[in-house]
């Protein structure tokens, strides 16, 4: 399964996956006629700015999902194969009790039903918005032994590297 | 409707309390949020403070104790008695034969006027229950520092990034400090939690260490050891802020993280990693209580905590330095204006030649007695042997609150004379000959020394109904005696600590009436915004250097026993306090622990067959209580615990003093457990 | 507008503070109730409320984003006690009692006592945007410590 | 929830963010920690917007887009964003001194009746510089043609500006000429940076570069003509002393904060306002207290003493006191945001030129012809405003610190002769031989809301004066130290090395003082750092050296503004090493941070040290100076 991962030294906190993550749970999907529709769509991540570091923050979709477990009325829940976490307005009371236990901070609230609100991994689309709108690549989807082999690859220039110099 | 601010009459944190008052009338409680210590926050004490004001069980008048019960009587009548009664044990036995207990819940003003009064007659046997509780912080952190107080104000924990709490259940006595602790985690601090027993504090922790009773010294050489053998320690502070670190790395050469793991029970790995993380971070507080305190060694486990903030330069920077946390809401006021047997107002000891005629002439005398007086535990000691024949004691209650209080009891039942001034007719007053009734936090005004060092000034809410503050018995009293011709204002007393205490010089009542987070001590003149942190640029000892003193490890005076197997410790809980004469009052919070229980760990009830609830008789070789039996893993096997808020857990504990703080252990003592009370099963 | 009793339940010491001052500011009675494990469980307000849907007295009603109920109406049939899910609704003898996020301290613009009192700021009277916004930063400061240590 | 010390450094202001808490009001931090974290495209000056094509972005890592829909790289949009920049500084300074060039030709007119030429002997000096024949003609005829001179310097014409070549070194005129960077005309020099750097025009960086520092140049005569034409028509600053920070608000009085950078209202209402006291006093007050904030603070300081309170970022705090009565504002540094807050008391915001208006706020549109009547107008409004006042929301935190201003550069050549008449700059440049004086070093520019309010400041000049560094201050920087007490003798006793002591003591006595002079000199505004400029002219032209072989930096430990990259960019031209303390929009190009820092030394000798931390900074500032003494062998 492809998970969103966050190259967190590439992040120059734009924005721009919060707009297009905002955009495209829009009904028109269009930036210039999602700003005046109503409710108003929202983003469902998040960059902040912590250690001077700048952080996209998008749900994790974690394993056995605290959320899911806190949830009292079935409105939040995990497919066992793709562990995405699926929320369902229409059974969610806004008791926030998922917004609580989450270690991440990544469930907002829909402020005119006043239910809640997270990331649905962009059902539909091949590429999650806001992957496919980041400009540095900061954020991108791919699956977890890929991502690895990345980091694998940068760690193994640098040994190379290194090793060259020491001739 | 008013909003009247006061200061919470509960622990030494001194949070904030508005009381809304209508038509005379205190209705409610209000928050104060714009206090920089509690944002607004009270604990269940403070939420329940009312209850103490219009209380069923106050008593209203004076009384005197006759043959078959109480009379009451005027308020001129009970003076006259008072002071006559004092007057004949001084000229006839000398004024040492006279014994005063002072009050931490009494204002600043209140204690200084008198201890004052005590030493116009002509004795230093004035004290106060700070001797019971932080005498060893007053010894040690003078010795080490110069000063025996919290160094950083709460609210800086927020800056700190490692937090070493040991001996301390802040969550539970002082819970307003738990938020600055979380602020701290949330920003990234390491909390580290020493206790034997799992307390809600610990419950905070990212490493708990759950070391034997009275080993403080071992764990905190042990992290030493760490230290200087990793090379951690701050050199460079050592060698321009202190003196005497040679002789103390001496004394850890032979020391070493198993040596620490043997004695206090620890994993070394978790030894090593508290030390590493202290050393380590940027700034690292201690926050300590009465778990270092409370032992036959506590200066010299105050000393060992100091020893290890400064071999790290863990102090005088924000988010560093030592916290111990005082358990009363003037217990550092108190101790400040100088009720205490050896100490006079701004911590100059009796023997002090100077310092104290410069106190005499202020007072217009020629001289002082010099000799220091008794402290707490001895006075009681010296009422057996008959040396001390009246004792004068506001708002304490010695009955419950002394360690081996069996021997209290017999020491105020052979008092010739013994007067008590409380709110309630509490253990102590029931002994009395004569009561006199007090208002209450509430009913007067004054100022109030936090833990932090954090002078506030308390409003008076609403009047008095039948009762006298104590600072107006103290003015009538000392009147009638002759010592001098008038009653004071609160005002005016506090004008004249100004004058005899050097760090309240700055300290007025406009300035602070005018400000809504009060002065922190030391404040040398009237435009100075006090001193939030010590210790920044130059310790306050005499050279402003910090000093170490080498300290090891010295086994608990009692072990347990073939007889008795059990170690037992004492602490508090949340909903009570003290001694429980307010709280055990007070159904709000009295409901949440109506009665004493014991906490036993699952291991040891099921050899002892007990189950939960149960009630049992446990005894040490002082005494016996009953208790309702929790089974919890909160302990360790071989120990108990039991709240000391109900009378007689202290008939049990040990009155083994410090050589030099004079403090009780009574965190440690050897005991048994018995199935089966008087009321059975 | 927005604002809820939020809990931190991992700030939780259990003090009871929350309680002995909700009791104070409701007759005795607190409509929060702390569990030992470190949960203060009070009224969540919800929408479509399942008190409220069983309520055939109308005692309850749903008014921006907060379940009111009014005492006058109420029979004491309990229904509301069945269909909580978070057992936040209290029985004083005759009726049920619950949460009013202390309305008549709104009234003079203060904030409902548990969220002030709370000694460690484990209840929190926030919206959620600032709640989670906190909770981020948080848990961004492990995730940047970890890179810290990548060397990035 | 930071700790107070890392928002400001300022007690006064500590006090009043502390009150912003309680009664829940935004200030500029609370907006700037709304804004985390910033858009790093920004950050790095590597967004382009110039045309509709755009935006267009530049992947710093390499792995995105590294053109924009044009072709242009980042070198390309870095450049021109600079660029763009510095014309707005260049606007704003210059835009300063053409409205004192209209003043002045006003008066000479006869059209602005409340206005004089304060300080004659200045515009004959500024008449003979600019080889105007004073000889036999009366004032206003002279101020006519200095005040037509400058006007011409505006516009495109056949010379170089005038204001820019009479004022600077030789060999400054001439390294501008060699390098094609003279401008004509200080309009037609900012037209110029928009034409070349809109669509498809300019694409080469260093062209673009090159173009920017041209317009800097014309920065520069925009100052130097504001600070001339102000000193004739207010008068030139002479020392005094008076007291800084919030403490100066006074409890009974009407508190009048002047606000903004033009002295031409202000100086009316300094005037006006001691004809007004009996109405404030018929008001219950116990009279009119003027107060200034930023460089029209500054310049009301320079020239009467008026207490400056508060400075740049937290001018919001000013009104948190509640004791504030009005506001008046003219232009530049002025935060949309005051009305909002002014709103919450009873303080008038009050807006006075027609190009700075700001929504809540009244506008008493302010005409020259009518000066006094729009001065008396603004202050009974305070007064009126003093009425309304509720003492129960007043806060005043009882902050000041005595301050010595006024050292334009006339007063320390003044002070200096009094040491030696003949050769006035003799003992500075002995010392600064000698090594008493190590250097000079001039601090400009704005507070910055990304560092601790006035940190930067305080610790730069603390760690330079300790290594005998001369201390010039102008603008918000000079506010800081005059906030701090810095701008006292007793400073000097604390702060300063031997060396400097040593020789502020003596030219302090010489010139009558009690003691040494300030550690800091207060030189003026912002706009006032052409007075600086002139002293270290005036240096190297005794010497017979050029400014770039000079002890001589320059630092904005907390720039702000356009203005500040304007003035940064012309120090740098001037030959001086200049650090700035906030990161500029230019490291998405690494060549043009390259050039800024280090290529540019070989073509003007002067180049930027960028370094945020303040400490690290005076190293890299007393380096540089270390190095210039090398060069001149001392």
């Amino acid at each position: 399964m492809k998970e969103i991962f966050v190259r967190l030294d590439r992040c120059v906190g734009c924005h721009s996956c919060e707009l297009a993550c905002a955009v495209e749970h829009s009904r028109s999907k269009n930036i210039f006629e999602a700003i005046s529709e109503t409710p108003r769509p929202r983003r469902r991540l998040y960059v902040e700015y912590v250690m001077a570091r700048k952080m996209p923050f998008l749900c994790r979709h974690c394993e056995d999902a605290p959320c899911v477990r806190a949830c009292r009325t079935g409105a939040l829940t995990q497919d066992p194969l793709t562990r995405i976490v699926t929320h369902n307005p229409d059974k969610c009371i806004g008791c926030w009790m998922c917004t609580m236990v989450c270690p991440y901070g990544v469930i907002g609230r829909e402020w005119e039903r006043r239910i809640a609100l997270k990331c649905d991994r962009c059902p539909g689309r091949e590429i999650p918005a806001c992957v496919e709108a980041c400009p540095t690549k900061a954020l991108v989807f791919m699956e977890q032994e890929e991502f690895a082999r990345l980091t694998r690859l940068e760690a193994a220039e640098e040994v190379a590297k290194s090793y060259r110099i020491a001739g | 409707m008013k909003v009247v601010p006061t200061i919470c009459p509960y622990c030494g944190a001194g949070c904030p309390l508005g009381i809304k008052v209508s038509n005379g009338e205190a209705i409610g409680i209000e928050y104060i949020t714009d206090h920089p210590l509690t944002k607004g926050a009270l604990c269940p004490k403070g939420n329940a403070a009312l209850e103490i004001l219009y209380h069923p069980n106050r008593i209203r008048s004076p009384m005197v104790r006759e043959r078959g019960g109480w009379r009451e009587i005027g308020w001129d009548e009970a003076l006259e008695l008072l002071a006559r009664r004092l007057m004949e044990v001084k000229e006839k036995h000398g004024p040492d034969a006279l014994g005063f207990l002072s009050s931490a819940k009494a204002t600043n003003e209140e204690n200084y006027l008198f201890q004052k009064m005590a030493r116009l007659l002509g004795t230093n046997n004035v004290d106060h229950c700070a001797r019971l509780c932080h005498s060893p912080s007053v010894v040690g952190l003078r010795k080490a520092l110069g000063s025996g107080t919290m160094t950083n104000p709460i609210p800086d924990l927020a800056n700190s990034r490692c937090i070493f709490i040991l001996g301390s259940n802040f969550a539970e006595n002082h819970p307003i400090v738990s938020r600055w602790v979380l602020e701290a985690k949330d920003r990234g601090a390491f909390v580290i939690v020493a206790d034997p027993r799992y307390t809600p504090t610990a419950q905070l922790a990212n490493l708990y260490l759950p070391l034997r009773p009275g080993t403080n010294i071992a764990l905190l050489n042990g992290m030493m050891a760490v230290i200087l053998r990793e090379g951690l320690a701050d050199f460079q502070f050592i060698a321009q802020r202190t003196k005497g670190f040679e002789a103390l790395r001496a004394s850890l050469s032979d020391f070493s993280v198993e040596k620490a793991s043997e004695i206090t029970g620890l994993n070394p790995a978790d030894i090593v990693t508290a030390a590493r993380a202290y050393a380590r971070s940027e700034a690292s507080a201690i926050i300590y209580c009465m778990g270092v305190t409370q032992h036959a060694t506590g200066t010299d486990n105050v000393l060992a905590c100091a020893n290890l903030a400064l071999m790290c330069g863990q102090v005088g920077r924000p988010g560093t330095g030592l916290f111990p946390l005082r358990g009363q809401n003037n217990v550092q006021g108190a101790s400040d204006m100088g009720a205490l047997a050896d100490l006079l107002p701004g911590y100059v000891p009796t023997t002090d030649d100077g310092g104290r005629r410069r106190l005499a002439s202020l007072w217009g005398r020629e001289d002082l007695p010099p000799k220091p007086g008794l402290t707490v535990v001895e006075m009681m000691e010296a009422a057996i042997e008959g040396k001390i024949k009246a004792m004068y004691i506001m708002g304490e209650n010695p009955a419950v609150s002394d360690p081996k209080a069996g021997d209290t009891l017999k020491a105020l039942e052979k008092l010739e004379f013994l007067a008590v001034q409380d709110l309630f007719l509490t253990e102590t007053a029931q002994l009395a000959h004569l009561v006199l009734p007090v208002a209450c936090w509430a009913e007067k005004s004054g100022s109030y020394t936090s833990t932090e060092r954090r002078v506030q000034w308390s409003e008076k809410a609403v009047e008095p109904q039948g009762v006298l503050s104590d600072l107006e018995i103290i003015g009538l009293l000392g009147k009638k005696i002759g010592l001098w011709d008038k009653t004071f204002s609160p005002e005016e007393v506090l004008r004249e600590i100004g004058l005899a205490i050097p760090a309240y010089r700055g300290i007025t009542p406009e300035r602070l009436k005018a400000s809504t987070e009060g002065i922190f001590w030391p404040c040398p003149d009237q435009s100075h915004p006090g001193t939030p942190i010590l210790h920044r640029d130059r310790f306050l000892t005499p050279d402003g250097k910090a000093n170490f003193y080498p300290v090891s490890h010295q086994p608990p005076k009692e072990e347990p026993s073939l007889n008795f197997p059990l170690i037992m410790t004492t602490g508090r809980m949340v909903a009570h306090y003290n001694s429980g004469a307010l709280s055990r009052n007070i159904l709000p919070l009295s409901r949440y622990a109506p009665s004493l229980w014991v906490e036993i760990n699952p291991q040891d009830a099921e050899e002892m067959g007990l189950v939960e609830g149960e009630r049992v008789r446990i005894s040490s070789p002082r005494g016996e209580v009953e208790a309702m039996v929790r089974i919890s893993e909160k302990v360790i096997p071989g120990l108990i615990f039991l709240p000391f808020h109900f009378p007689g857990v202290n008939f049990l504990t040990l009155k083994e003093l410090d050589p030099e703080a004079r403090i009780p252990a009574y965190k440690v003592s050897a005991c048994r457990v018995e199935k089966g009370g008087s009321h059975g099963v | 507008m927005g604002y809820e009793v939020l809990v931190r339940p991992e700030r939780c010491i259990s003090c009871y503070a929350c309680e002995v001052a909700c009791a104070r500011e409701h007759g005795g009675l607190s409509n929060v109730w702390v569990l030992p494990q470190g949960v203060p469980i009070l009224c969540r307000h919800c929408q479509n409320a399942a008190c409220l849907e069983v309520c055939y007295t109308g005692a309850l009603e749903q008014r921006d984003g907060e379940v009111i109920f009014h005492r006058e109406k109420c029979t004491g049939c309990e229904l509301c006690l069945l269909a909580c899910p978070f057992g936040a609704i209290g029985l004083d003898g005759k009726r049920a009692y619950k949460c009013d996020l202390c309305s008549h301290r709104r009234q003079e613009g203060l904030m409902p006592a548990c969220a002030l009192t709370c000694p460690a700021g484990a209840i929190s009277y926030s919206c959620v945007a600032d709640f989670s916004h906190r909770k981020r930063g948080i848990a961004g400061l492990s995730w940047a410590m970890g890179y810290e240590r990548r060397g990035k | 929830m930071k700790a107070l010390e890392e928002y400001s450094w300022c007690p006064a202001v500590q006090e009043m963010l502390r009150q912003a808490e309680k009664l829940d009001i935004e200030t500029a931090w609370c907006r700037y920690e709304a804004q985390l974290p910033q858009c790093g495209f920004g950050e790095l000056g590597t967004c382009c917007r110039n045309c509709m094509q755009g935006p267009c972005r530049i992947d710093p890592f390499g792995e995105g887009p590294q053109k924009g829909v044009c072709g242009a790289t980042a070198d390309t949009i870095v450049a021109r964003n600079l660029a763009r920049a510095i014309a707005g500084g260049a606007a704003a300074h210059s835009g300063h001194a053409k409205h004192l060039a209209h003043v002045l030709l006003l008066w000479a007119e006869g059209k602005a009746p409340d206005y004089t030429v304060k300080d004659e002997a200045k515009l004959k000096a500024i008449a003979s510089r600019l080889g105007i024949p004073t000889e036999g003609k009366d004032i206003p005829e002279i101020a006519k043609e200095v005040a037509e001179k400058a006007l011409e310097d505006f516009s495109e014409k056949e010379t170089p500006v005038a204001w820019l070549v009479t004022n600077v070194t030789k060999g400054r005129a001439e390294k501008a000429v060699q390098y094609g960077v003279v401008p004509t005309g200080i309009d037609s020099a900012i037209s110029e940076v928009m034409h070349r750097t809109s669509y498809g025009v300019d694409a080469d960086p260093i062209n673009i570069l090159m173009g920017g520092v041209k317009c800097a140049l014309a920065d520069f005569a925009g100052c130097h003509m504001a600070t001339d034409l102000a000193d004739v028509l207010f008068g030139t600053p002479k020392p005094l002393v008076t007291i800084a920070n919030m403490g100066a608000l006074k409890p009974d009085a009407v508190n009048i904060a002047l606000h903004g950078h033009n002295p031409v209202l202000s100086d009316i209402i300094v005037q006006v306002a001691k004809e007004m006291e009996e109405e404030a006093k018929a008001a219950g007050a116990s009279g009119i207290n003027l107060v200034g904030i930023c460089c029209t603070g500054n310049e009301v300081l320079m020239r009467h003493g008026i207490p400056p309170i508060t400075h740049s970022v937290s001018q919001e705090m000013v009104i948190l006191t509640g004791a504030l009565d009005a506001m008046v504002v003219d232009y530049q540094c002025i935060m949309p945001s005051l009305a909002t807050v002014a709103e919450c008391f009873h303080t008038k915001l009050i807006t006075t030129i027609p190009i700075a208006k700001i929504p809540g706020a009244t506008h008493i549109e302010f005409r020259e012809e009518a000066a006094r009547e729009a001065a008396r107008q603004i202050i009974r409004m305070g007064i009126e405003a003093f009425k309304k006042r509720d003492p129960a929301k007043v806060r005043i935190p009882n902050y000041t610190h005595k301050a010595f201003a006024g050292f334009s550069t006339e007063a320390i050549v003044w002070a200096l002769s009094q040491v030696n008449k003949e050769d006035p700059l003799k003992p500075l440049i002995d010392n600064i031989v000698a090594g008493n004086i190590l250097g000079v070093c001039l601090f400009a520019g704005c507070n910055n809301v990304k560092v601790p309010q006035d940190s930067g400041f305080l610790t730069i000049a603390k760690e330079l004066a300790r290594n005998n560094v001369l201390l010039l201050a102008t603008g918000c920087g000079a506010g800081a130290f005059a906030r701090h007490g810095l701008l006292t003798p007793e400073a000097t006793e604390e702060y300063a090395g031997e060396g400097l002591k040593a020789v502020l003591t003596a030219v302090g006595k010489a010139a009558g003082l009690e003691g040494p002079l300030p550690l800091v000199l207060h030189m003026g505004s912002c706009v006032d750092n052409s007075r600086a400029a002139d002293v270290a002219v005036a240096v190297a032209n005794r010497l017979g050296v050029d400014i770039d072989k000079l002890p001589v930096v320059a630092s904005a430990p907390e720039a702000t503004t356009e203005k500040a990259i304007a003035i940064g960019t012309w120090a740098v031209t001037a030959g001086l090493p200049t650090h700035v303390g906030v990161v500029p929009p230019v490291l998405g190009s690494p060549l043009i941070a390259k050039v800024l820092t280090q290529d540019v030394k070989d073509l003007f000798g002067g180049y930027f040290i960028v370094e945020t931390d303040p400490k690290k900074a005076a190293e890299k500032l007393l380096d540089a100076i270390r190095e210039r003494r090398k060069g001149l062998g001392i």
